[in-house]
């Protein structure tokens, strides 16, 4: 029991943990964005599947990680279009058509896969990449600044996120248009092109976040994501609609994930205990939010189309 | 199945099978697929496949499927599969049915179970294991602790302990067959521990020896030949090779016997062999340690502990 | 009809034709504005004014007809591109962020001085100057939830008012001010047409339509039926122009007895939404058969007393007794049990399921009592009469019993929760503005329900802001400010001016007790 | 609209099959053959729709009531974990008791599972989707604890094959198979009667009423009267019902008659919990009309297995194409419902015409009296 509390392993949980954490962050911020403007996508699993193949397989065939991670995003842009068109244009349910993406993607990334590459052959992953300086602290240097270069960017998409949000006129726009699109409407703010863009990005950073997951594992395979896409949408709800808050919950997640590996790694729990441990994230989850409750301050426009005259 | 009178015999064999993943895993479904496809240099036969069916009712409507179409030989490939193959099979009494990895053929004539002796491959990949470690620290990643994975996993640990009983074996089953990332953090976390020796078993592998890649850490596989995943590292693999199995079956098909019964593969009868990565520089002690085991293990000399 | 002024014409509405499901909202009508004057738009409730605005602004677009602005045909298919031809729009109902400030409110839409970037330091100011100059006091920095109706009324002119347009059409701006912001706002508004601006105003209340307006014109049923000016009518031709037949515009009193107490209120202290007090030690008592009225500007608690006496805001302190039993703190379900109905203020939000159908809501708060209720099940034939018959009895307007409520007009829907909040005969009646955006015939039928209850015994409690009205029906009136009342004055020693020292919390020297 | 768009998503799809050089007629023929090819492939696509159905007219009450219950996994989990439980203890008891009483408790099961998230949403301000998607992770846990523990079949422990499924259960509480020579079981019958029970549930009894209301106007529910916490706990609670019927079905109906996972998410369900809501929504989110809607998915879902055999292309491309279906229906759906709502009105004109004349009538006159 005591291995579990020396530093060294305390660390490598702790660096895991963030690890873990990225897609879900990078996953859940493109998801928060789109909730903002009143867009649910339940389909971010789908996404997060294609950009992770897309990603996969340009790097594969390229040996340039960097192309993987353009396709990864290229690929979710491209959903977030499509995803647009089908909710905005059509003004589809959204609930729905996002399940109908999360099942495309889940079978069209496992067809190509199966299709173009066969067996899984691994590929040059993300490098990790020391922070000059930080890097080399002792101890937390390499828990927290010793990693891959998605990890880095998810958590600067924390503050970036927040100042767009907040402090630009599109963020205003966003806002308005996610809680009285007929407001924004009457002062002229176009709310579908509000909306594009927030899915188009948002979408485009769940591919992003598929890429972190394929290019940090160096591998893809059938539903590599595994639910990430799921977990990252109740982050946002977790994170009430606040950038911080979400990326609270992804660390949440992650280093709960993280500890539940080193507990199992080290003969902590074994057996059947560790089905009660492995829902130890779920559960947690829930009773933060009992205890901090703070279920409301969802936008007031959520999943609800937006038709002038209505 | 309504034809009495017994199969056409010059017709080809009619082969289905159903798989819980794709039919390309570098695991358990992808090595029955290879093992059909060398029957079919020997008989000749017709095959047909319903691959990626994890759900099980799906599958049970797939094996229905099969046996309605008159399929000679219908194989249900997943040990999940025998609850409903155990109510199907009675259905179809000229059908052969087979299933795995198990030792349960509800005492039905025209069911046939095929199991593995994972253990063997697995005490022999854990010999190796005990004496390349330096570090005295090894780490397995396994899905969940079920029939032919727990066998290798048992087995592997008690080879390592065979070299030293001082050496740590540390487990960690991630409770599923298919989540790569988990699979890739559980291997981190064994490199985290010390570990400087890893195996695993099933299709979520492939992110636990991304890991291993990465770290240099070499890496034992089991089910097919993982080579593939790691030139540098993989030592070796433990192959399930069906065909002997299948060949028992198409032989009681041939003489029109039904005598369900179940099927084990070893190193003996051939079920079982080792797959060296020839761009491993495996120290030849260690290369003559692994054959002398498996050699012991097929004269009976050598016991694996498992059961 | 007569030019009271002679600037160029600048919007002209040319035979515009809507058709709605079941409604011709607007048929061939003609409409134009001329720079420097206020043209009034009027019409009893569904008569077609909203509509006709709304495809002014791009909200609707006309079946038929032409739009020209200064002359030059414009195609307008969207709020855009009214806004880029100078056209502003104060709508019906609020159309506010709520989680957005006032500043942010206001900048929606236009662009910043530092680009991309919202910068509201300049919006700040202008808010600050324009409240200053016309008289608009609201802080930029208050997010629109904390804010009373009125205020947001406030903002909502501000905006209008900022993006300096060229016409501006105000579709019912007046119903949630007080009379004293009313001078106000038409202060600003002269002072708009003075600038050479054309303004569009629509209200209900005819004694602000004389005193605003150069040109009336009137509709009816979708069609213009009448052309004038104030010089030219009176308050009585308007409504009969509007209504169709002669209108009393003072409702009529009738004899009642008053018995015992229905609603006794003993130092009641509410928090309203802000989290501070808005209902202070306060006491009343409504007996039946008397309509005590609270007058006062609106903001000042009267909705979180109408909301803690229905079981919807929890009692902070104090007590509540109706009928004789403790309703203190009990849910709205028991309370509706004693016989206690609720005319909502915000009846878009509390009174009606839009969603639903006019037959459905007629049955909303008796929908789990007989004879609606058949052991649990719904009993469509009753729902069928309960409901033909009170839209019959309250003229409520609409196609059919099916026609979903949210395709009533504002107006309809008011008659439709009063006619089911008065179908059971309540022996408390709390009724929050019931007349608010009820054009003067449903006004009139309205009043005289109401005095029909009292004289039936029922002891009504009526919040309103409307001084006229407030003084027409109530035998007692109570005026609050801040949270608390001021003074309670007998309907015989209530004057304008003694009722709007109290409204501005002035304390009466003398205590009229 | 829901022809078109099936259509096109069959169009994409044949062009995906000639890229996988698999001719699509003969795809197609072999998945209209083997969705509606003979009573066996109609049998088996009426047993596919089932649990879409029970689940799906489940959802349809939540939906109404205005929350959003994706958490149809883990009630279906839940029922089934505790209608198992009761058969594994009262084996032996009589068929005509056994049955209902394990409807009851897979019922009750779904229905705490379901309630929970409701309770969590009324009382604790937890949204719903998250705590769906939790307790979704929670049920498979629960599952895979108790088949790999307490529940597991001990002839698996004794073989040491540890394949994580409970024993045959009592026979006694088999879903009988309905006369015809198919596989078709009771539990049709059951999730046909139980879509009615929603639909009367929803449009004809008071209850109902106060879901409706409760999902469209929370404010105005409360002010009429309503306790709209109460409602959304009971509407999670009916949904979650529902979904534990379709557990009941999926462990009685199955051919193993057992409980069975191999650990993955969706193993036992077959992703029922997430179907279903399609299944509501191609049905319009009504009760009755999800009868033929959970239809028609469950035989395209069976016809597309066919369709993989027959052709031999990988499953995966029967789950895209699926996904595709799905987007293009529920987006044709938004213009079938307008046009639905013009046809609503123009019928609804018609009535007034009958039943309300002289009423509209009077209503003007009123006004019209110049
Ligand atoms: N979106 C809509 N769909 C269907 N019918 C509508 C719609 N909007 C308005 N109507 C109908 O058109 C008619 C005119 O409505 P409008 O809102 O223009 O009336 P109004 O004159 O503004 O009345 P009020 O004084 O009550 O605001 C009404 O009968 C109304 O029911
Ligand atoms: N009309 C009625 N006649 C007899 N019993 C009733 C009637 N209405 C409700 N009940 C019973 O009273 C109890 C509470 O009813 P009800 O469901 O109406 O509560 P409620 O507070 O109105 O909540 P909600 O409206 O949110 O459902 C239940 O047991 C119900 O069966
Ligand atoms: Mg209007
Ligand atoms: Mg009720």
């Amino acid at each position: 029991m005591s291995d579990f509390f020396t530093a060294t392993v305390l660390l490598a949980t702790l660096a895991s943990g963030i690890r873990l954490a990225t897609p879900f962050l990078l996953a859940a911020l493109g998801e928060t964005l789109g909730q903002k403007s009143g867009v649910l996508n339940l389909g971010v699993e789908g996404v997060m599947l294609l950009g992770a193949y897309g990603a996969y397989y340009a790097t594969l065939r390229t040996d340039s990680v960097l192309i993987g991670i353009g396709v990864g995003v290229l690929v979710g842009a491209f959903m977030g279009v499509v995803y647009g068109v089908v909710t905005l244009a059509l003004k589809a349910e959204q609930g729905i058509s996002g399940i109908g993406i999360f099942i495309f993607g889940l079978g069209i990334s496992d067809l190509l896969f199966q299709k173009q590459v066969g067996t899984p052959t691994p590929i040059d992953g993300l490098g990790h990449f020391s922070i000059p300086v930080l890097g080399d602290l002792p101890l937390i240097g390499e828990a927290l600044f010793q990693q891959n270069v998605l990890v880095y960017v998810a958590f600067l998409l924390v503050p970036a996120l927040w100042f767009v949000i907040n402090r630009t006129t599109f963020g205003l726009n966003v806002k308005a248009v996610g809680e009285t699109p007929e407001a924004a409407d009457s002062l002229g703010v176009s709310v579908d092109r509000t909306r594009y863009i927030t899915i188009i990005v948002g979408n485009a950073m769940a591919g992003l976040a598929g890429a972190a997951l394929a290019l940090e594992l160096a591998i893809f395979q059938q539903n590599l994501t595994n639910g990430h896409g799921f977990i990252a949408i109740a982050l946002v709800y977790f994170g009430a609609w606040r950038p911080s808050g979400v990326m609270a919950g992804a660390l949440v997640f992650g280093l709960i994930q993280a500890m539940v590996l080193q507990w199992k790694t080290l003969g902590i729990v074994v057996g059947t205990t560790a089905s009660i441990v492995g829902m130890f994230p779920a559960v947690l989850t829930i009773l933060v939010l009992v205890v901090v409750s703070r279920g409301t301050g969802a936008p007031a426009a959520l999943t609800r189309p937006f038709e002038r005259g209505h | 199945g309504d034809d009495d009178e017994g199969r056409d015999p010059d017709a080809p064999i009619r082969i289905a099978m159903v798989g819980p993943s794709a039919s390309n895993d570098l695991a358990f479904t992808q090595s029955m697929v290879d093992s059909l496809d060398r029957l079919g240099q020997e008989h000749d036969i017709e095959v047909d496949i319903t691959d990626g069916t994890f759900v099980i009712e799906d599958a049970a409507v797939a094996i229905r499927g099969y046996a309605e179409d008159g399929f000679d030989i219908v194989l249900a490939h997943g040990s999940q599969f025998g609850g409903s193959l155990s109510e199907i099979a009675p259905d179809y009494p000229d059908t052969y049915f087979a299933w795995g990895t198990s030792a349960d053929t509800f005492g039905l004539e025209n069911v046939y179970s095929y199991s593995v002796k994972a253990d063997q491959g697995g005490y022999i990949n854990g010999v190796m294991a005990g004496h390349l470690t330096e570090s005295n620290i090894v780490g397995v990643v396994g899905p969940i602790e079920v029939g032919d994975i727990k066998a290798y996993i048992d087995g592997f640990a008690n080879g390592v302990k065979s070299v030293d009983s001082a050496i740590t074996v540390n487990i960690n089953y991630i409770d599923s067959f298919s989540d790569v990332a988990l699979a890739a953090e559980a291997a981190q976390a064994h490199v985290d521990a010390g570990a400087d020796v890893l195996t695993g078993v099933s299709q979520m592998t492939v992110g636990a020896t991304g890991v291993a890649n990465d770290h240099g850490v070499i890496w034992f596989g089991s089910q097919s030949d993982q080579t593939p995943l790691g030139e540098d590292i993989v030592v070796a693999s433990q192959i399930y090779n069906w065909d002997y199995q299948l060949g028992e079956i198409v032989d009681d098909l041939l003489a029109g016997v039904k005598n369900g019964r179940v099927i084990t593969a070893d190193f003996n009868n051939g079920g079982l062999s080792m797959a060296y990565n020839p761009g491993f520089a495996l120290p030849s002690a260690v290369r003559a340690a692994a054959d002398e085991t498996e050699a012991g293990i097929r004269d009976g000399s050598i016991s694996t502990g498992y059961e | 009809m007569t030019d009271t002024t002679n600037g160029e014409v600048l919007l002209e509405l040319d035979g515009i034709t809507k058709q709605f499901p079941g409604v011709l909202a607007n048929d061939r009508v003609d409409f134009d504005v001329k720079s420097g004057e206020v043209h009034t738009l009027l019409g009893e409730n569904g008569a077609g004014k909203s509509t006709l605005m709304k495809i002014l602004y791009g909200l609707y677009n006309a079946d038929e007809g032409e739009i020209r602005l200064r002359g030059n045909p414009v195609t307008i298919s969207s709020p855009s591109d009214a806004i880029e031809q100078g056209i502003g729009m104060i709508h019906q109902h609020f159309m506010l962020v709520p989680t957005l400030t006032v500043a942010e409110n206001v900048a929606l839409g236009l662009p910043s001085s530092k680009r991309m970037l919202m910068d509201l330091t300049p919006v700040r100011q202008r808010i600050r100057e324009l409240s200053d100059t016309y008289g608009l006091a609201v802080d930029p920095d208050s997010y629109i939830w904390q804010l009373a109706v009125g205020e947001r009324q406030r903002v909502e002119i501000l905006k209008a008012i900022y993006r300096d347009v060229s016409l501006l059409i105000l579709d019912e701006p007046t119903s949630v001010l007080t009379p004293a912001e009313v001078d106000d706002l038409f202060e600003t508004l002269r002072q708009m047409t003075r600038g050479g601006r054309g303004l569009v105003f629509i209200s209900h209340k005819l004694h602000e339509v004389m005193a605003l307006s150069d040109r009336i014109t009137v509709l009816r049923l979708g069609r213009v039926t009448g052309r004038t000016t104030p010089a030219e009518t009176s308050r009585e031709d308007l409504a009969h122009m509007m209504v169709g037949r002669q209108v009393k515009l003072a409702p009529t009193r009738t004899d009642s007895t008053v018995g015992e107490a229905r609603l006794t209120v003993r130092g009641l202290n509410v928090i309203g939404d802000r989290g501070t007090p808005a209902v202070t030690d306060l006491d009343i008592e409504v007996r039946s058969g008397e309509v005590v009225g609270i007058a006062g500007v609106s903001g000042n608690g009267q909705r979180e007393l109408a909301e803690a006496l229905s079981g919807l805001r929890p009692v902070a302190s104090g007590e509540v007794i109706i009928n004789g039993t403790d309703t203190t703190n009990r849910s709205p379900k028991e309370i509706r049990r004693l016989s206690v109905s609720y005319i909502p203020e915000e009846r878009m939000r509390d009174g009606t399921v839009a969603e639903f159908s006019v037959a459905e809501n007629l049955i909303l708060t008796d929908h789990d009592l007989p004879p609606i209720s058949r052991r649990g099940f719904l009993d469509f034939n009753q729902i069928k009469q309960v409901g033909s018959a009170l839209v019959k009895r309250f003229t409520v307007k609409t196609p059919t019993l099916e026609t979903p409520t949210s395709s009533l007009s504002g107006g309809n829907i008011q008659k439709l929760i009063i006619a089911r909040e008065l179908s059971g005969d309540p022996e408390l009646l709390i009724a929050a503005q019931p007349t608010r955006g009820v054009d003067i015939g449903a006004a009139e039928y309205i009043h005289s329900v109401l005095m029909g209850q009292r004289a039936q015994g029922t002891a009504i409690l009526l919040i309103s802001e409307d001084l006229d009205e407030v003084m027409g029906l109530a035998d007692r009136i109570a005026v609050m400010f801040e949270g608390r009342i001021m003074g309670v004055l007998d309907r015989a020693e209530a004057t304008i001016s003694r009722l709007g020292l109290l409204m501005a919390g002035v304390e009466e020297p003398n205590d009229s007790e | 609209m829901l022809i078109g768009a099936v259509l096109a998503a069959g169009l994409i799809g044949a062009v995906m099959l000639l890229v996988l050089g698999a001719n699509p007629l003969t795809g197609y023929a072999a998945l209209i053959d083997g969705a509606f090819g003979g009573t066996k492939n109609l049998a088996n696509s009426a047993l596919k729709a089932m649990p879409l159905l029970l689940v799906g007219a489940g959802i349809t009450v939540a939906f109404r009531t205005g929350v959003i219950n994706i958490g149809g996994e883990g009630q279906i989990i839940a029922g089934a974990i505790l209608s198992t439980l009761l058969v594994l203890a009262l084996p032996d008891v009589p068929r005509l008791i056994l049955l209902p009483s394990a409807f009851l408790f897979g019922a009750i099961g779904g229905a705490i599972w379901g309630g929970m998230a409701g309770a969590l949403k009324s009382y604790a301000g937890v949204n719903e989707i998250l705590s769906t998607i939790m307790l979704n992770i929670i049920a498979v846990q629960i599952l895979n604890l108790l088949l790999r523990g307490p529940l597991m079949d001990p002839g698996e422990i004794e073989r040491g094959s540890r394949i994580p499924h409970t024993e045959r259960l009592s026979g006694n509480a088999d879903l009988p198979i309905l006369p015809g020579g198919t596989r078709l079981h009771f539990g049709v019958i059951v999730a046909v009667v139980m879509a009615v029970v929603c639909y009367v549930l929803l449009f004809r009894t008071t209850q109902g009423l106060r879901l409706r209301a409760s999902g469209h106007n929370p404010f105005a529910s409360l002010y009429a009267g309503m306790s709209v916490k109460r409602n959304v706990v009971l509407a999670f609670m009916y949904s979650g019902a529902m979904c534990g019927l379709a557990g009941v079905t999926l462990v009685f109906g199955s051919e193993g008659h057992r409980l069975a996972t191999d650990g993955g998410a969706t193993t036992f369900t077959g992703a029922a919990g997430f179907n279903g809501i399609v299944a509501a929504l191609f049905g319009g989110l009504h009760p009755l009309w999800t009868i033929p809607a959970s239809f028609l998915f469950g035989a395209l879902l069976v016809g597309a297995n066919a369709m993989q055999r027959e052709v031999q292309v990988p499953a995966a491309l029967i789950l895209g194409l699926n996904g595709l279906v799905v987007v293009f229906v529920v987006a044709s759906l938004q213009t079938r419902v307008r046009l639905a709502q013009i046809a609503s009105r123009l019928r609804g004109e018609e009535q007034a015409d009958l039943s309300l004349s002289d009423e509209a009538s009077s209503a003007e006159a009123g006004a019209d009296t110049s």
